[in-house]
């Protein structure tokens, strides 16, 4: 049974405490990691499962508003040209990086509204378009840029999404979050 | 799969579930297990995602039934690193989640994650398999590894399947069932293990 | 005659020496169309009995089988189209349980090449049931292959359990005797059928488009097969490699041209070694469906000698001219992406470009007609010859009855090319005498054909040219020569025959095509309308018998064909068939 | 390449007996090899694959005491239903309806995912979102869409009216959403044309000829077509003046030898005996001339798709395997070079599925049936080989000295090349009677590279199954073989002893295994390494003899009728067990 890929969770590291830039109305979980020497941004209405791992020791972290980072993530992972940028890992707006999922540092963007599926990868200084969604364990090699609308599927096929419900999601969203803010303890004050 | 671990590594509740120390349990209140179960390290499950239409408010106001978030039935096997978690949709404009349900001699392979909302008795996933959100998985199904199971699927029973998404490529044969028990998988595992038979 | 004798070793059941594509049908052509042959001469007889409607029961459902290179249909009888096709597939090789194909391991780039097998063709071999040359196959092999794929097929489409039933089987008739002897028993000794009942492909195709006479332009996997049916007779067929096989393996070289890997290293790459592939077949062949496409012939054809059938040609040939002329000046390039390579990656290739897979398998125009080999030539000038070779009455049948069929009939623009370039043909060279003298004109013709080639073909000097011309077509001058004359004599009384009968004048001497459902759907219209099944073959006499249980066509006499549905007749009856079936697959 | 953990795999004793034996194909080397059990049986022949099972695959048969595998049973359909929605269907259902499930269960287009039925809101600012429940209340319209890969039924141009009976809905509706006739209405269509008579039909006939000439030909899908065709020759059958000549007629379908020659032969010869019936002949039948009658010119222009090819992006086509997927299209114009684009891909109907029980076709007994209900997993009778025929299991053991001392042997790792390595067989005796085993197994493995095996104990006894309710007995069991196991693993090479049995236990019996792998080495002009060439596979044949008294126990029910006191059972066959990948290089 090969249980390689996907598999590898990041090690619980007591590592640096970061700089944090907080808004108010971000819910986030005690038992979330965040380590590294450069600043973490997480912006309004944000929710961050317990056991999600931020990482900015390549650089810095931004997190756009209504994000949702699930248990279990690695953003901000030092990638493997270990190199270390101004920016590691951006999210935009409306964000949801599923369990598992990893995002390599070195200015990877995600756009907009863009899903990272369940134990997916996105390699290092990758560009994601807006309102893209990547379907569970897709990998995106490092550089790559993926145009917007774009679906990631069936070990990288490709498609475009053209049902425009991208501000129904983004609204689906904001319902999610509104229950998620319900249910997991906030602890910000621990990371400050 | 199965590897002894050291002593003292599980803790065994009088119903006979081998829960790892090194297992994230979130909303344990939430969880029910059926017994006999083994939830090996670095396991997590989300007990606090319950569902929050009926009880509108408050959260984490554990014990009534209607709360379960996640329920295993007898001699499951959540593998290292597997992750369960209640599956969540809008339902009547509003988001809520739903209670995952899971039958008996149930075996989660590493590192998959269950987001179902129903497996049945007899059950084998395999390695870093995905189950979306409110699949339906029936009894006897095998899934092999890495298979991505998409939201919504039902599988029926004696299927074998695999793919990505997932699709039913074979039937489990007759003389196939046996393989699903767990009990000895049961045996081999926790802080006295017994060697598994040849 | 030689092809009697050849029948007689078929029925023996030793598998025979290859022959070359080239010559597989010419015998039987010969005893076809030489009238001089008893055998064919006592050949209608069966038909009373079998024309007998209880041959078959409808009520009680037939399985229709239709078996290709590369995939398996089936159905039941009387429905418009099969329930399910199924391809043969690499993963079909594997051992029962054996699911590793799913493992994504196995999508890993160039796990394919792990795949590799030694021997011809490796690239592509899997992918197809059978390879017609009988010394390499392995018959018990091919009979697994059908069986598992059959049974899938029950199992996933016709959802029908294992009660025996009858079964329709279409087949090529270009098809080996040992290989169609092979499924065969892997019908019988697997499934049990009462009775298998064989059709031939073209004449399945000539019937489900509602025509007696046809050509049948199959451009088939592993050749074209071109066959002229004449009143439901296959009268003459010729063949090409030009199929689907070439087309993959040309997408393939036009692919990994583009291969950046490889337009770095042109110098060491030993991708002129044809045994190594840079990309999957799966790959190449779906590209090939997706994105190849056929350029039009410039040149629009003759109007005149051609009716109803050219209008929309010309319009085509104009909008096509318009298209490519808007497309190259576009200069637009496709981007595919390419997973099966050493490391993926999305290459660029001029728009034009996915023109020339098709260009060189099926055309080839940049060479000289003489240049080519009996079992190469382009298609148009296949299409033609065969139409040349053909009586003349026949030939004003076939030729306004052009039936496209095979997988690469799907290849965009294709039909339309071959048609435009052989009604091009026929107006350059002509048949001047298509309403009679048919015979001189041939006589005349090799001569005619070789300065014909050589003005068109410049670079082709004329000594060179017409020899080739006399030999490949020697065989073929024997047969037309007295089919020829033969049919001179018969020709008025056929018309006769004719006027007295039809109220409306059958189309013909102008290029058509026309459309068929399909051998399946043809089949499948044969079976339901309860005619005869052609040949039905009983199980019993072929567990007992196999091929030898049947005997050759002249051996059938008309009592043992009477009798033979009668009681006590039955390895007889079914000898009486088999001499039909086998007299078509025993012949090669 | 991963390593592979051990496995067994059982050729069923039908492969050699009722193979296609055939003197056809017994001359080809290759089947010859697999067939002829004189020789030892190649796991590597390529037909091998076809006749190889695992044990759970193979059912037994108690009358004829014999195995029987997925090839030598006869299935009988209990159930079919559809696997989405788990609803049983009739099998009446299935000669009208097809093997699709009826209802709203679709598979995705693009990515065979399953479809959910999803409303659209007009106005996307509508404070309900993608809400199947609530769409059922207010009026608005549905989409199929894929949960996996995000397609929906409105890139096609598809939306739907109602929530439920999508199937119906869709039949309706073409890609694009122009609307088109259901298979009934099309056949109602028909109906009406066959009721012109044959005169009328002439006369219409001229007007559809000159139509069909135009475009009316080309819209015409399949099915029409096909439908026309059938009428047209049950027209001419029913030609009165034809007589049953209108059979001998099409009874000379595929006649190899033209027709027209056997007229000409009749003119040579004066035409005794054909003459007549070949005039007759022609009379009976004549073509198809109009399209009503299904005669087709195909539109050979294609130049429209191709500039729509032109314009499109790879990613618009649709792939080989969308292709396959999709279920035959009848309502569409006519299927040459069909869905080309995605936009004329259509969702996909479940296909239905089956319970099956299974006979011996020797003796016709039942030797597995499933309850009928769709939801219920209980068989009334599954007689698996599993509970007839000992189960072989495979350790690798680490002797010191074989691999690295105290190395621990994990299951699946490569094998040393030309190092002596020890596997444990482990026979597990399932039936009440104590069983005698005499295994047979090549000293070679065959191939191009052939392994040493040395089977350490070729002859021995298992001691009958007892019942299972003795736990204890299973636990002292376990004990001890835990315990000698452990020794197994320190003490030295001597354990292995040739004749000796490793170990022994209630109802199963460890013997060992020496195999020396080979090297694949390649010598200069070998072809590189085939795919599972790296793979050390041993054919062994097993044979196995028992005992029963008559009218014994539930393991040999229906030996009863026999007189004698015992009687002797015996069972054999080939079996290829897998040890695990040899290292390369």
């Amino acid at each position: 049974m090969s249980s390689k890929r996907h598999s590898i969770l990041p090690a619980v590291s007591a590592g640096p405490k970061p700089p944090v830039h907080f808004s108010s109305s971000i819910t986030i979980a005690d038992s979330a990691l965040l380590t590294g020497t450069n600043l973490i941004t997480i912006s309004s209405e944000s929710v961050i499962h317990p056991r999600a791992k931020l990482d900015s020791l390549a650089g810095r972290i931004t997190i756009g508003r209504r994000c949702v980072v699930h248990e279990r993530t690695m953003i901000g992972a030092i990638g493997t040209s270990g190199k270390v940028t101004e920016t590691a890992v951006t999210l935009g707006d409306y964000v949801t990086v599923e369990v598992a999922a990893s995002i390599e540092a070195g200015n990877t963007i995600i756009g907009e509204g863009t899903t990272v599926g369940v134990g997916s990868k996105i390699g290092a200084g990758a560009v994601i378009g807006k309102h893209c969604t990547l379907t569970p364990h897709t990998e995106i090699p490092a550089g790559e840029v993926i145009p917007d609308f774009t679906v990631m599927y069936s070990n990288g096929m490709r498609r475009v999404d053209k049902r425009g419900v991208a501000d129904l999601k983004n609204k689906g969203q904001a319902r999610q979050i509104d229950v998620l803010r319900r249910m997991i303890p906030s602890n910000p004050a621990k990371f400050t | 799969m199965s590897r002894r671990p050291p002593r003292g590594e599980y803790i065994e509740t009088d119903t006979g579930n081998k829960v790892a120390r090194k297992a994230t349990l979130v909303g344990t209140q939430n969880i029910m297990l059926g017994g006999k179960t083994v939830i090996q390290p670095e396991v997590m499950i989300r007990g606090d995602l319950i569902r929050s239409i009926q009880s509108s408010s408050s959260s984490s106001s554990g014990g009534t039934p209607n709360n379960t978030a996640v329920a295993i039935g007898r001699y499951c096997f959540l593998s290292r690193a597997s992750c369960l978690r209640p599956p969540g949709r809008l339902y009547k404009g509003a988001f809520t989640y739903m209670p995952l349900r899971m039958g008996d001699h149930v075996f989660v392979g590493p590192s998959s994650v269950i987001q179902a909302a129903s497996i049945g008795n007899h059950v084998h996933i395999g390695a870093n398999v995905v189950v979306g959100e409110f699949a339906i998985i029936k009894d006897y199904v095998r899934v092999l590894d890495e298979t991505i199971v998409p939201p919504n699927m039902v599988i029926p029973s004696f299927s074998i399947v695999a793919g990505q998404p997932a699709r039913v490529i074979g039937e489990v044969p007759e003389g196939g069932h046996e393989a699903f028990e767990l009990r000895e998988l049961y045996k081999t595992v926790g802080n006295n293990p017994q060697p598994a038979l040849s | 005659m030689s092809g009697l004798g050849s029948g007689a070793v078929a029925a023996g059941s030793t598998p025979l020496p290859h022959r070359s594509v080239a010559n597989i049908r010419s015998p039987h052509t010969s005893s076809n169309v030489n009238p001089s042959t008893p055998a064919s001469s006592s050949r209608p007889l069966p038909s009373s009995s079998f024309g007998s409607p209880s041959s078959l029961r409808a009520d009680e459902d037939i399985l229709i089988l239709e078996l290709g290179t590369r995939k398996l249909q089936i159905g039941f009888a009387g429905d418009a189209c099969p329930r399910g096709t199924v391809w043969f597939t690499p993963s079909q090789l594997r051992r029962v349980g054996d699911f590793r194909d799913w493992s994504s391991e196995s999508k890993t780039n160039v796990d394919w090449k792990t795949k590799k097998v030694t021997g011809e063709r490796w690239w592509s071999r899997d992918h197809e049931l059978w390879e017609y040359d009988v010394r390499e196959a392995d018959l018990g092999l091919i009979g697994d292959k059908v069986e598992r794929a059959l049974r899938e097929a029950l199992t996933r489409y016709m959802l029908i359990d294992s009660r025996p039933r009858r079964m329709v089987c279409v087949l090529p008739s270009g098809l080996p005797l040992p290989m169609l002897s092979a499924v065969l028993d892997s019908l019988f000794s697997r499934l049990q059928p009462p009775t298998v009942s064989l059709l031939s492909l073209p004449v399945a195709l000539t019937v489900g488009a509602g025509v007696r006479s046809s050509l049948i332009v199959d451009l088939g996997w592993r050749e074209t097969v071109i066959t002229s049916v004449c009143e439901f007779r296959e009268v003459n067929t010729s063949r090409s490699v030009r199929g689907g096989r070439l087309l993959v393996e040309q997408t393939h070289k036009l692919l990994a041209k583009h291969l950046p890997e490889n337009q770095k290293k042109k110098a060491d790459n030993t991708s002129d070694n044809a045994e190594d592939y840079d990309l999957s077949f799966e790959e190449c062949n779906d590209i090939a469906t997706r994105m190849v496409w056929c350029k039009p012939h410039l040149s629009s054809p003759a109007a005149p000698k051609s009716g109803k059938g050219l209008p929309t040609l010309h319009e085509q040939d104009e909008s096509d001219v318009a298209a490519a002329g808007s497309s190259t000046e576009a200069l637009k390039t496709v981007r595919i992406p390419l997973r099966s390579c050493r490391s993926p990656t999305t290459i660029e290739l001029p728009w034009e470009a996915l023109a020339e897979p098709s260009e060189n398998t099926f055309f080839d125009s940049q060479y000289t007609e003489s240049s080519f080999d009996d079992h190469e030539l382009p298609l148009p000038l296949l299409v033609y010859r065969s139409l040349l070779h053909l009586p003349l009455d026949v030939r004003a049948l076939c030729m306004s009855r052009i039936i496209f069929t095979g997988g690469c009939a799907s290849v965009l623009g294709l039909r339309g090319r071959i048609f435009g370039e052989v009604s091009k043909l026929i107006e350059e060279r002509g048949w001047d005498g298509v309403q009679g003298k048919g015979a001189d004109q041939m006589r005349a013709n090799p001569k005619l054909r070789g300065k014909k080639g050589s003005r068109q073909a410049s670079s082709g000097p004329k000594g060179v040219t017409s020899p080739s011309e006399a030999v490949e077509n020697r065989e073929q001058d024997g047969v037309w020569h007295d089919a020829a004359n033969t049919t001179h004599d018969v020709c008025p009384v056929e018309e006769q025959l004719k006027r007295g009968q039809d109220t409306r004048p059958r189309v013909q001497g102008r290029m058509r095509a026309i459309e068929s459902v399909g051998a399946w759907s043809g089949a499948s219209l044969i079976a339901h309308l309860k005619a005869a099944p052609v040949s039905t073959i009983e199980r019993e006499a072929w567990l007992q018998y196999g091929a030898a249980g049947a005997s050759k066509p002249s051996e059938v006499d008309q009592k043992s064909a009477r009798q033979s549905l009668g009681p006590g007749g039955l390895i007889r009856g079914s000898a009486a068939s088999n001499s039909w079936t086998l007299g078509v697959w025993g012949m090669n | 390449m991963a390593p592979l953990n051990p496995y067994t795999y059982i050729q069923c004793p039908c492969s050699d007996s009722a193979s296609l034996g055939r003197p056809s194909d017994a001359t080809s080397p290759t089947s010859a090899e697999a067939d002829d059990e004189d020789n030892t049986f190649d796991p590597r022949a390529p037909r091998a694959n076809f006749s190889l099972y695992p044990l759970e695959y193979l059912l037994y048969c108690e009358d004829c005491h014999q195995i029987r595998c997925p090839r030598c049973i006869a299935e009988e359909i209990a159930t079919y239903f559809c696997p989405s929605c788990l609803f049983e269907v009739p099998s009446s259902n299935l000669k009208s309806e097809g093997n699709r499930c009826t209802r709203s269960c679709f598979q995705c287009p693009i990515c065979i995912g399953p479809l959910s039925v999803t409303s659209i809101e007009t106005p996307p600012s509508d404070p309900n979102l993608l809400a199947p429940d609530r769409a059922a209340t207010q009026h608005s319209t549905y989409s199929l869409i894929c949960s996996y890969c995000n397609w929906s039924s409105t890139e096609i141009g598809i939306q739907f009216d109602k929530p439920n009976s999508i199937h119906a809905q869709l039949a309706k509706i073409r890609n694009g959403g122009a609307s088109r006739l259901t298979a009934k209405e099309r056949k109602e269509r028909r109906k009406e044309l066959s009721h012109r008579g044959g005169e009328a039909a002439v006369a219409a006939a001229a007007a559809a000829a000159a139509a069909s000439e135009t475009s009316g030909g080309q819209d015409m899908d399949l099915e029409t077509q096909f439908a026309n065709l059938k009428l047209f020759y049950n027209s001419q059958l029913a030609d009165p003046n034809a007589g049953d000549n209108g059979f001998s007629s099409l009874g000379d379908l595929g006649f190899s030898s033209p027709s027209s020659l056997s007229r000409i032969m009749n003119l040579y010869t004066g035409g005794k005996l054909h003459d007549p019936r070949a005039k007759s002949k022609l009379g009976a039948m004549r073509e198809a001339i109009t399209a009503d009658e299904g005669l087709l010119e195909p539109d050979l222009d294609e130049s429209s798709l191709i500039s729509q090819l032109h314009r499109s992006d790879f990613l618009d086509t649709a792939s080989s395997t969308q292709v396959c997927s999709q279920p035959p299209n009848l309502g569409e114009p006519h299927l040459h070079g069909a869905a080309r684009f995605n936009s004329s891909l259509r969702p996909a109907p479940y296909l239905l599925r089956t319970k099956r029980s299974k006979r011996c076709p020797v003796c016709r007994h039942i030797i597995s049936k499933p309850e009928a209900k769709v939801q219920t997993t209980r068989f009334r009778i599954r007689l698996v080989a599993g509970s007839y025929i000992p189960s072989i299991s495979i350790r690798r053991l680490n002797l010191p000295g074989s691999n690295g001392p105290g190395a621990p042997a994990i299951l699946g790792d490569l094998l040393e090349p030309l190092k002596p390595v020890h596997f444990l067989l482990t026979f597990k005796n399932p039936i009440f009677e104590s069983l005698k085993v005499t295994l047979g197994a090549p000293a070679k493995t065959p191939g191009r590279f052939p392994s040493k095996v040395t089977v350490l104990c070729p002859q021995f006894d298992i001691d009958a199954n007892t019942d299972v309710w003795d736990e204890a007995l299973k636990d002292n069991d376990r004990e001890s073989s835990g315990r000698s196991r452990r020794r197994a693993g320190t003490e030295s090479q001597f354990q292995v002893e040739v004749g000796k049995i490793w170990e022994r236990g209630r109802n199963w019996v460890s013997i060992v295994v020496e195999v020396v792998p080979a090297s694949l080495k390649l010598e200069q002009g070998q072809d590189l390494l085939k795919e599972d060439e790296d793979v050390l596979e041993i054919p062994m044949f097993v044979r196995i003899e028992w005992e029963v008294e008559n009218g014994g126990d539930d393991a040999t029910t229906g030996s009863g009728r026999d007189k004698d006191q015992k009687e002797k059972r015996e069972l054999a066959y080939w079996c290829v067990l897998g040890l695990g990948r040899i290292k390369q290089g």
